[in-house]
């Protein structure tokens, strides 16, 4: 009791807030521990070696991944589980939908649905899912395509894009479910580096508009750029955390010292 | 300079690839040949019976039989086949007995056992109503050969689509549930759609059986195609007659059938494309295997 | 025999409450009740054997003796005939399954299928060769039959007798006879024309009928040899509908409807002068 | 502080899927239970005959068929499906051709024409020798089985492979070809291995269909399991006993056969996981897609 | 016949000879005459944006796509054809497969064979193709996978292996063929940030021991070093080429110009 009072006053300006976060795939534990806050409007970078549980984390704000310990709160409330006096919980699949449609996700694979057009993308969750009627959701999505430079594109389909539109297209469709938060999984390692500009600059007038983001990247300049906490994950564990002119310039741990020293 | 030039090259001689040909071509015109002419084989027979309305009427059977099984069928083999794959230990359990029961028994049995359900149970009622009815006026021949066929084909497409659906990119269905789409809603439309291309070659092939397998409802007094060709040669003796008669409504169907199928495979096959490039039109994935 | 007491006792329990039915003739309330208030007598039958039960010209009616029969015994009865056209199984698992009221298809009775269902015997005929013409096998006698090909209809007692022969010329040194079984008539003729078997055996007046259709590719070889009953099928203790049988078949046999019948089918040979029942053994054991 | 612990949720509760289980539950044994004790089942004639020898013997004739044909029409239904999927315009007409033409023709009809080939041609020699045989002498029933069965399977198989190959990846072929891997081999060693995780399940369906279509062999005087039964049960009237003997028989098939294709789709599906990240043990691909 | 002779004798340095090279899919013609040289030991390295047409340009070296126009000679022997007098006769099946089993190609998905381990990957084409006895081969593809840093991986499989990891069995495994010449495209664009390294330093030490290759690329940083010539394409068309130096820092061209400001 006390805890659910507890967290729900300190999550009052907290977005994302995960305590003890733990997880593991058979008998290999993932994330050992991960504690971490993001505030309303912030943006949070994660960056760390490949495998060191950075993806997983970020599927597991989402509740794509079950945690086996800790909790986590988007805007307060607790992900996947209702808490009842000590005992918690599952949600009902219909409660975790809910859930998820208000956190927008966007994967390094872009995964956009190759048998709709681009507008098709955007809609097919916006009208079945959060029951926009139709006329409203085309005219958001035409909104958001413009923004994201593709509104000549609405009617073509995702192989007839580059990936750098594609993946825009993938920003375009999370932003139809008008998240309060975005999380973005690598969004530009599968993308030629003439791309990667593109979707980068669509995620920078995002943050400069208050979104709130967590990003995992591996583009040094936009962390040092946009991020107002860059937090470095070696063997699921948050090794170092602060701001990004710290954690990328004057690391202390020797662990990111080394990762930063290959990366930039 | 010629090197610059237009590329016309000669092909390279392929005298076993022709030699192949015109073999093959050759032996089907003999074959056709001999049976066209064969004395053997009464067209005069045939032609009186192409058109007659006991053989359109057994292909009428055999029509309205296996287009609704189709349909039942595939509807009722999704729902196990997500049975099938479904995280509880429980459904997939229940799935996999029924696939193994329904897979086993043969049609043959189904049937027999569906039309004389009168054996086993001489009343259908609902206990503590008043509603009871004669089994045997419930269960007439074609409701027998519905329920047989249909659940006969569901166990077969089950496996067809659970294939289809496990070749579906795993990405596909996180993408489609960080967009907060339900179990139901996402099968329906995020997975299924993409598992079609994997599904259509197969499920024609079942499809194509299941209008020969309407064969088997002569067992329960329904009158298909090809036992209306069965019962008539038996009375008149024109065996080879009667069974082309059938064999050429048979190509029909199946033309049909292979036409609706390639248009079908065309669709999935061209917006399910997975491509990492942009604006590809792919060739067709193995030209590259044959000769 | 056993079931002719228990037969005529049956009849007595149905006219009692024979005043539910319109129909005022004795004859109709020697029915069962079901049959009696449906007013059709549903008689199984596989159409795909000439002359007893096949297919005619137009390629849906099911016409033959079998069909002659039950249209004069429902005539008989009271009631209208219908035919239901399906494959052997059903044929017996539906008759138990109280689906078909009778099954008349061309079926022999024996001993052994006695325990599943009750035989109203009304053909009785001995056995004869079909073989091509000119009889190139020369199978004209049982003992013939060593060494040469038989092509049969699975089911039919011709399996028994062949395979009873076969015993016979192994016992005297000789090649077995070489069965082929096949499930229809049609089927098991065709190995005929397509010279793969010697001869086929079936009762005198199926094997007439056939050779005369078969267009003077086939005939009759032999004497007839093994008689036995062809009879009416009927659910394995039902009395009354023995009784009834029986009662109507004695009616036709006297207004002489049965041998016009035959006559019409050619199969004239093979009358009896009395319906039994279940005699199917006296003969097999005499044959 | 609690929330560091472990998470012991209290799952979410499925009354419809216990609901669901215990009805399932319920009525296979009410079916089960009514069978065993109907008094029109004759469990002493099914003890009877479940493994006497005729039965025995038409068991060995279905296996045998199954197998030898299996094996061939699998064959040949691979160089079809590599026919097809060529560049060559003639050898995917001629496959196209082949396979519409024996998807068509009924089994049935297939079997009966290849039983009755002297019909057409009473004798088969090779012109210029001497070499002549009757044609009768030459196509016994088993030879006719085979060649009915083998081409029909093929044809099948046909569609089930190409399906497959078009399931792998494109790069797969560049990278094999990129070696200097001549088609054959390519195919041989890195198209078809990978194609298999697609092939298997409707292979399996296929295979089935394969053990209950032997019972076609009926017509051409082959005395296979279904068709043994029916023999029996023609004679004695025993027809439901028969045909459980003959469905106990096709269980046990199928059940090996399953086994079997559960352990070919577990070898074909883990090694043909393409991964783009390390090390990780993907779950069954749609565990998502279930309750 | 003066072509002919005029080749063979220019050829006799050059290992890649490319002259004219015309390719269309469909309507859409994606190569419009290149032409190029790459003598034998030289490092050649490709830029270009997306779309440009080098991974067909490549290819075609490769005849995995059949060419138009113009020719392409790899060590002097035309590559596809045989020109007799002033007619081309497409080579068979077998004489193709020789050529490419002469050059070795690594891919930006390395698409190593999933149902083969890391050794088996190697030995396959090896045993198969160029016929080596197996413990020939064996013991040259246990040289290389340790040359590649992967000695202990051999019986691995594929996926069991990061992506900077597989790229060099991928290597390894072009290499088991002998070839005389080396293809990379993009090799090294879908692997993150910390495992690009690996694999360009197996491909410098490739460059040092005087292979040829051509490599398609994105990493300006490891053309500067490697390569001898770097060209750039556009559209289809060689747009500048010329040594490293000019051609990355003091541009001409004006698309090359903005292409490098924005990929550097
Ligand atoms: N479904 C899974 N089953 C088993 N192991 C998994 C699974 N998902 C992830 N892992 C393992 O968990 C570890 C962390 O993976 P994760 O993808 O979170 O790393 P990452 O930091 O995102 O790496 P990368 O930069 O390569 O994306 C890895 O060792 C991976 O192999
Ligand atoms: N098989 C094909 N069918 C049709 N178009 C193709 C095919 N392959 C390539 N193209 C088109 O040819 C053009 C050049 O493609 P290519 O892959 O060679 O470019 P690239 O320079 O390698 O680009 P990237 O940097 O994206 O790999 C592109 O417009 C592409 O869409
Ligand atoms: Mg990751
Ligand atoms: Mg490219």
């Amino acid at each position: 009791m006390t805890t659910e009072t507890a967290s729900s006053s300190l999550s009052g300006s907290l977005m994302v807030r995960a305590e003890g976060v733990r997880k593991s795939f058979g008998r290999v534990e993932v994330l050992k521990g991960i504690s971490l806050e993001v505030a309303r409007g912030e943006v949070t970078c994660v960056i760390g070696p490949s495998g060191s549980g950075k993806s997983t984390f970020l599927r597991c704000i989402n509740h794509l991944e079950k945690i086996q310990a800790g909790r986590i709160w988007v805007d307060g409330e607790l992900v996947g589980y209702r808490q009842v006096g000590d005992k918690l919980h599952e949600l009902r699949d219909r409660e975790v939908c809910r859930q998820r449609a208000e956190v927008g996700m966007v994967f390094q694979q872009w995964n956009l649905f190759p048998h709709l057009t681009v507008l098709g993308n955007c809609l097919e969750a916006a009208i079945r899912v959060k029951k926009d009627p139709r006329p409203v959701a085309t005219e958001r999505a035409r909104r958001l395509l413009d923004r994201v430079g593709l509104a000549n594109k609405a009617d073509a389909y995702p192989r007839q894009l580059s990936g750098g539109q594609q993946q825009r297209v993938a920003i375009a469709r999370a932003l139809m479910m008008e998240p309060k938060l975005m999380l973005f999984d690598e969004p530009t390692s599968a993308l030629d580096p003439e791309l990667v500009g593109e979707v980068l600059d669509v995620m920078k007038s995002l943050a400069a508009e208050g979104m709130t983001m967590v990003v995992v990247t591996h583009e040094m300049g936009f962390a040092r750029e946009v991020a107002d906490t860059v937090v470095f994950m070696d063997d699921g564990m948050v090794v170092e955390h602060g701001d990004p002119q710290q954690v990328l310039l004057r690391p202390e741990n020797a662990r990111t010292q080394s990762f930063l020293s290959k990366v930039l | 300079m010629t090197s610059q030039s237009e590329i016309r090259a000669q092909p390279v001689p392929r005298p076993g690839l022709w030699a192949l040909t015109v073999v093959a071509v050759l032996v089907a015109a003999f074959l056709v040949w001999t049976f066209a002419t064969s004395p053997n084989v009464h067209w005069n027979v045939i032609a009186k019976y192409q058109f007659s309305h006991a053989i359109l009427q057994g292909l009428l059977v055999t029509v309205k039989l296996a287009v609704i099984c189709e349909i039942t069928g595939l509807l009722l083999g999704i729902v196990l086949a997500v049975m099938r794959l479904s995280s509880s230990r429980v459904l997939t359990w229940l799935s996999g007995l029924y696939i193994w029961g329904f897979r086993s028994v043969p049609l043959l049995v189904q049937l027999i056992l569906w039309f004389n359900l009168a054996l086993l149970f001489p009343h259908i009622g609902i206990p503590g109503t008043s509603f009871v009815v004669q089994t045997n006026d419930l269960i007439t021949g074609f409701v027998a050969a519905l329920l047989g066929l249909t659940l006969h084909e569901a166990a077969y497409n089950a496996e067809i689509v659970r294939g289809g659906i496990a070749a579906v990119d795993r990405g596909q269905v996180e993408a489609a549930q960080a967009l907060g789409m339900s179990r139901g809603l996402l099968l329906r439309r995020v997975v299924l759609p993409q598992a079609l291309r994997v599904i259509v070659p197969p499920a024609g092939n079942q499809f194509i059986s299941l209008l020969k397998n309407t064969s088997l409802v002569a067992f329960i007094s329904g009158g298909d195609l090809l036992s209306t060709a069965q019962n008539i040669y038996s009375g008149n003796f024109e065996v080879i007659a009667l069974l082309v008669v059938a064999s050429l409504w048979y190509l029909l169907l199946v033309s049909i059938t292979s036409v609706l199928q390639g248009r079908l495979e065309r669709h999935f096959g061209r917006s399910s494309e997975r491509s990492t490039k942009p604006q590809r039109d792919e060739p067709a994935p193995a030209a590259v295997a044959g000769a | 025999a056993l079931l002719l007491g228990a037969a005529a006792c049956g009849s007595s329990g149905a006219t009692t409450d024979a005043s539910s039915t319109g129909a005022p003739s004795p004859a109709s309330t020697l029915l069962p009740k079901s049959v009696q208030e449906a007013g059709t007598l549903t008689i199984a039958t596989d159409a795909q054997l000439p002359p007893n039960n096949f297919i005619g010209p137009d390629g849906k009616t099911i016409i033959g003796v079998s069909v002659d029969m039950g249209n004069a015994l429902a005539k008989e009865l009271g009631v209208k005939a219908e035919f239901v056209n399906t494959k052997f199984a059903s044929l017996i698992s539906g008759l138990q399954a109280g689906r078909y009221d009778i099954a008349m298809s061309g079926i022999t009775d024996t001993a052994e299928r006695q325990k599943q269902v009750d035989f109203v015997d009304f053909i009785e005929s001995g056995q004869v060769f079909i073989v091509p013409k000119g009889n190139p096998g020369k199978v004209d006698s049982q003992d013939a039959m060593c060494g040469k090909t038989l092509s049969l209809v699975t089911g039919t007692i011709s399996v028994d007798l062949a395979e009873a022969q076969s015993a016979k010329c192994t016992g005297a040194g000789q090649k077995p006879v070489e069965i082929l079984k096949f499930p229809t008539v049609a089927d098991a003729l065709l190995q005929l024309t397509n010279g793969r078997a010697d001869a086929n055996i079936a009762n005198l007046g199926k094997a007439a009928y056939q050779a005369k259709e078969s267009g003077g590719k086939l005939e009759v070889a032999g004497t007839p040899f093994a008689s036995s009953y062809d009879a009416v099928a009927v659910k394995k203790g039902d009395k009354e509908m023995i009784a009834a049988l029986q009662y109507g078949f004695g009616q036709m046999l006297e207004d002489g409807t049965y041998q016009k019948i035959l006559e019409k089918w050619d199969v004239e040979a093979s009358a009896v002068d009395k319906v039994v029942v279940n005699e199917g053994d006296s003969l097999e054991s005499s044959g």
